[in-house]
């Protein structure tokens, strides 16, 4: 049987709907596209912001048997570096997300401008990022401010724009909410979730920040059920994340509702080489379970 | 990934200062590790730092240390019995080759040649060794390498001991003269642009081991990143051929 | 070396530190004993309510391999029952904490007072259930009502109160501090996160009820986060839980600040003799770092 | 734990009416199971409910259904290639024991008896077996018992077949006659209550399969509680002396 795994994403074709997260290897212009290489249907870039910025001390991961902790705080080059870098993507077929974060709706709206310029095919708002203050899931669990900051950027660009929204909030229907009503054309569900770990033998905090962020298979659940809750309220589509390893993970997260799904944290046992992998994977399961197209399978667990 | 046990708190076994500020430091894991694989070492409430393994017996694993600034300092300063946590091993190691390999170590560079060394003696090749550094107070391992029968040469920048000049000309001067089948070489990064060179131009196969700042030590945060290559987990080794690829590129250095 | 795991909540002398959390098997008073054999410090029973109450349809549990989703839905057999369920309690030497859950303060107030009657030790209200219409996390994710509500117990009730706090929030420490100022003597955290699964090859939801909540492993880090952030805002005690299977899980939360600590899902593979297990390796900890106190652990990851 | 694959989702190979709205499905998952071990099967929008493995082959696992409400009702009306979510096996099997055991089943308490007799048959037990129902054509599973080389006796409520009388007054009687080394038994509670009370008099050792609500099937819910006791972990197979024992301190039935 033949299938296919296009998508659309505010009228983009990508071939498939796997996409590299951001701030997995997202930080060079080769790095992303290695990850297109590896068969990823879109690239979001590393979260990029106004100025150079060195991210929290060492240990910035801490890896846990289901998944793992990052409190990075958002290390990168500053847009003006960042701008030279994606300028060796022009002229390459490549459909990239340029993710930023900043701590208000101008400093967004600016970089999603020069993101637009560089090329980007979307631009991504990190509103979630759980372990930077004043940044991030600070200004991303408060409805209010999602909105203003989406709006802020919609009327900005021309590019869709695609709101990252944090799961470290008693509601994130109400986030999404706000997205979809500042303008975003498209949400991205889940970010990481606010967590720690300490290393009892030396009585420390295992993360050079204390706090971070915890991905992978433990998020799993989580982000399977904020996509569902989201599906059902939300017109615009949803972008899935969370713990996604294989082709059947990303059909859950199809099946809950969303268009595309983003993975992470997986990546650092396969390389970029699970983009094809899960491809394969979807390729499969439709055609054992009788699905033309990836499409079918959106939402499905909602009949 | 790496087969790697993941972290591990350690005790430290013994110290031992083998040259100016810069130390032998042996701890209580036991590590499955290839030569030129680097472990990180989390100094708590100052930073976790990338750290070959420079040597290792049936009981131990062990580190060597140049101060360089605070977390060096830090691990510099930790005594017999205190603890430090360590993970890895990661990374790629170096492949033993050659029946007369050359090995060039610029300052503490020596640390994860030292290993090698003593495979390649296991497997009987002729080892030349050139350990170079400033001066001669901070030359580093020499005599570990020649307890393991390599045929060992030192340079100094200041002529204080040894060969008057860099380990890189050291190197192009025995090339000139001897015949090797193999190069490897670890030290700072003029000077490995240089044997890049030396071996290309001498068609002599070789590799080096590479430093980056690294974060994550395991291939997923990029910091490490040369154009889509991981020094955390395509390297710290990579074959010079392909450095002098990426120089050419000026995608590296 | 003498090591003491002996432990003093508001004024109570625990014999070591653990408790079985609520809901686990703590639906018979045999129950509860057995826990107490098995080696339990103290024992919270299942959440109770006014009125019998069936719980979702099933299926109510999903196994994950790192942790489980449970959406029971609070199945009780009603506190006239389960009151005489704890009167075979009576006489016995056991340290047991009644649960309770409810739509305001004053039914909250009046299982309270059925509970102390009951000989309870303390009263432990969930605020964080996060999957039962309008009780636990729906009323718990917000800070005044939790005042409202843990003030209405605390004024009707002799024991001490215990406020149970839902990580599904954007700042547990407002939950916190909200129960602390509504005269709350301790919490605990974690409940379940809020969380789903699917059955791709069915296209349906895993559980009956869609939504249940994640605990287990998966949910270490995120109790240690919560534990870690209230005990730097809090003066009364917390009881940390979420994802404690071993003596080594359970020091990592006594150094993020727990007083005690709550074991749940761990029970399902060990059954009750964990807590003795437990307990060894707490003591073996203590004694191979030299600790003699296990208070002395409380809060060592803040230095 | 049981050792358990976990979540199965199975395709319906087979189903045969057995009795009167009573279904024997085959499905085509192979779990390794113990005669008494019990599985959850999930039927989608309905419930989950407990069935105990009532026969399996070298390429399937089978139950036998008998409809009492909406979720057996749903679980009959399966066809073959349907799909149906399996987990397990949950529980503690029965112990085969005895030269001479008898199998005493009540309705459909049948089930889970037919793959202990054939566990028995093959240790060369001499088996008797009395399958009772309220009338002849809810009797379920009697020529299996046949097949296996067990004396089948059948007896009815109402006298439509057989002896006239329950499961259970047979059982005495049949005690009475002849010896026994073991009775293993499976049936509503009255049934369950009675034999307990036969094979203590009696001096017989023996199981029954008891049953309860589940939820969880794993051990952490409580819904199934007697006692201190899971009839999901530590059941549902349980000595008949020790619900003896639960029976008289009023902590079942
Ligand atoms: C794969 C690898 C293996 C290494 N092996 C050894 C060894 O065996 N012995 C040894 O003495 N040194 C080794 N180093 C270098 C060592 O990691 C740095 O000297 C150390 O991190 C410096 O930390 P600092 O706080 O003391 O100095 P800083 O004051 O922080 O910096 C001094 C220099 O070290 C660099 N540096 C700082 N942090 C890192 C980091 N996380 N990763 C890489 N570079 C960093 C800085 O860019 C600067 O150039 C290795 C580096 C790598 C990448
Ligand atoms: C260990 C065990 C093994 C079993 N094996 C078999 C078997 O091999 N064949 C068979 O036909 N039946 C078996 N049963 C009984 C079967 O699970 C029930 O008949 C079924 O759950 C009824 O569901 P329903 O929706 O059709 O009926 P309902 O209308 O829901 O209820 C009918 C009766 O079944 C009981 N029941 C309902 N749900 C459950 C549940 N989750 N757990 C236990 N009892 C329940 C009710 O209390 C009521 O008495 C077994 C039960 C247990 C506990
Ligand atoms: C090491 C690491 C760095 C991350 N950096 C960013 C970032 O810069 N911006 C962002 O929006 N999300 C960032 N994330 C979150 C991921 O994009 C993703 O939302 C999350 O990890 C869940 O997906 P996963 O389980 O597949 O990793 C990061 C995650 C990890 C593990
Ligand atoms: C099957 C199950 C039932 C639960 N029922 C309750 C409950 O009735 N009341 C309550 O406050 N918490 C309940 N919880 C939450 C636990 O008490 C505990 O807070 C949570 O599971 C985290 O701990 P754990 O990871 O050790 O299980 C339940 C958890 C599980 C797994
Ligand atoms: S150090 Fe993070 S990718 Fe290499
Ligand atoms: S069914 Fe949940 S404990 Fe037995």
């Amino acid at each position: 049987m033949n299938v296919s795994i296009e998508v659309e994403l505010f009228g983009q074709r990508m071939k498939n709907p796997t996409m590299l997260a951001s701030g997995i290897l997202g930080t060079t212009a080769d790095l992303l596209l290695s990850a297109v290489k590896g068969g990823a249907g879109a690239v979001v870039t590393k979260s990029i912001g106004k100025k150079p910025r060195d991210g929290h001390a060492n240990p910035t991961v801490f890896e846990y048997n289901c998944g793992m902790l990052n409190a990075l705080g958002l290390p990168n080059p500053g847009i003006d570096h960042f701008e030279k870098e994606l300028s060796k993507l022009k002229g390459k077929e490549i459909f990239f997300i340029g993710s930023v974060f900043g701590s208000d709706g101008s400093e967004f709206s600016e970089l999603a401008v020069r993101m637009e310029r560089a090329g980007a095919s979307a631009v991504e708002l990190n509103l979630s990022c759980p372990h930077a203050k004043g940044l991030g899931a600070e200004i991303g669990s408060d409805p209010e401010s999602v909105e203003i900051i989406t709006q802020a950027v919609a009327s900005s660009v021309e590019i869709p724009v695609i709101a990252k929204l944090t799961p470290n909030t008693s509601d994130i229907v109400a986030l999404g909410k706000a997205a979809e009503r500042g303008g975003a054309d498209a949400v991205v569900a889940i970010n990481t979730l606010k967590a720690m770990a300490i290393e009892p033998y030396l009585r420390k905090p295992a993360l050079g920040n204390v706090i971070g962020g915890l991905s992978g298979q433990a998020v799993k659940p989580v982000g399977l059920r904020c996509v569902y809750e989201l599906y059902e309220a939300l017109d615009i589509p949803i972008i899935g994340a969370g713990g996604i390893e294989s082709g059947i993970d990303a059909v859950e997260y199809l099946m809950a509702g969303a268009s595309a799904v983003q993975v992470g944290t997986a990546i650092r046992g396969k390389g970029m080489a699970i983009f094809a992998e899960i491809c394969a994977e979807i390729e499969d399961f439709m055609r054992s379970e009788g699905y033309k197209e990836v499409g079918d399978l959106r939402g499905l667990a909602h009949d | 990934m790496t087969d790697n046990p993941g972290y591990l708190v350690s005790k430290v076994l013994s110290k031992e200062e083998v040259a100016h500020r810069c130390f032998k430091i042996g701890f209580d894991s036991i590590l499955k590790f290839q030569p030129g694989q680097f472990v990180m070492i989390w100094l708590p409430d100052i930073d976790e730092i990338p750290m070959s393994i420079s040597h290792s017996g049936p009981d131990f694993t062990g580190i060597t240390v140049k101060i360089v600034g605070e977390a060096t300092e830090a691990l510099g300063s930790v005594s017999k019995g205190d603890r430090i946590r360590v993970r890895g091993p990661y990374g790629k190691g170096f492949e033993p080759s050659g029946e007369r390999p050359l090995l060039v170590a610029g300052g503490i560079g020596a640390a994860p040649l030292l290993p090698l060394a003593k495979q390649l003696a296991g497997r009987k090749s002729k080892i030349r060794a050139i350990i170079g550094a400033r001066t001669q107070n901070e030359l580093v391992l020499t005599d570990e390498f020649s307890d393991l029968g390599a045929e060992t040469e030192i340079s100094t920048d200041d002529g204080s001991a040894g060969f008057h000049g860099t380990a890189a000309e050291l190197c192009r001067e025995t090339v000139g003269k001897l015949e090797f089948d193999s190069i490897y070489c670890c030290g700072p990064e003029p000077m490995i642009v240089t044997i890049v060179e030396i071996a290309q131009r001498n068609g002599i196969w070789g590799q080096a081991s590479v430093e980056k700042m690294m974060k994550c030590g395991i291939g997923i945060c990029g910091s490490c990143a040369i154009s889509d290559r991981l020094v955390c987990r395509d390297g710290p080794i990579f074959d010079l051929a392909h450095l002098d690829e990426l120089h050419s590129m000026n995608k590296i250095f």
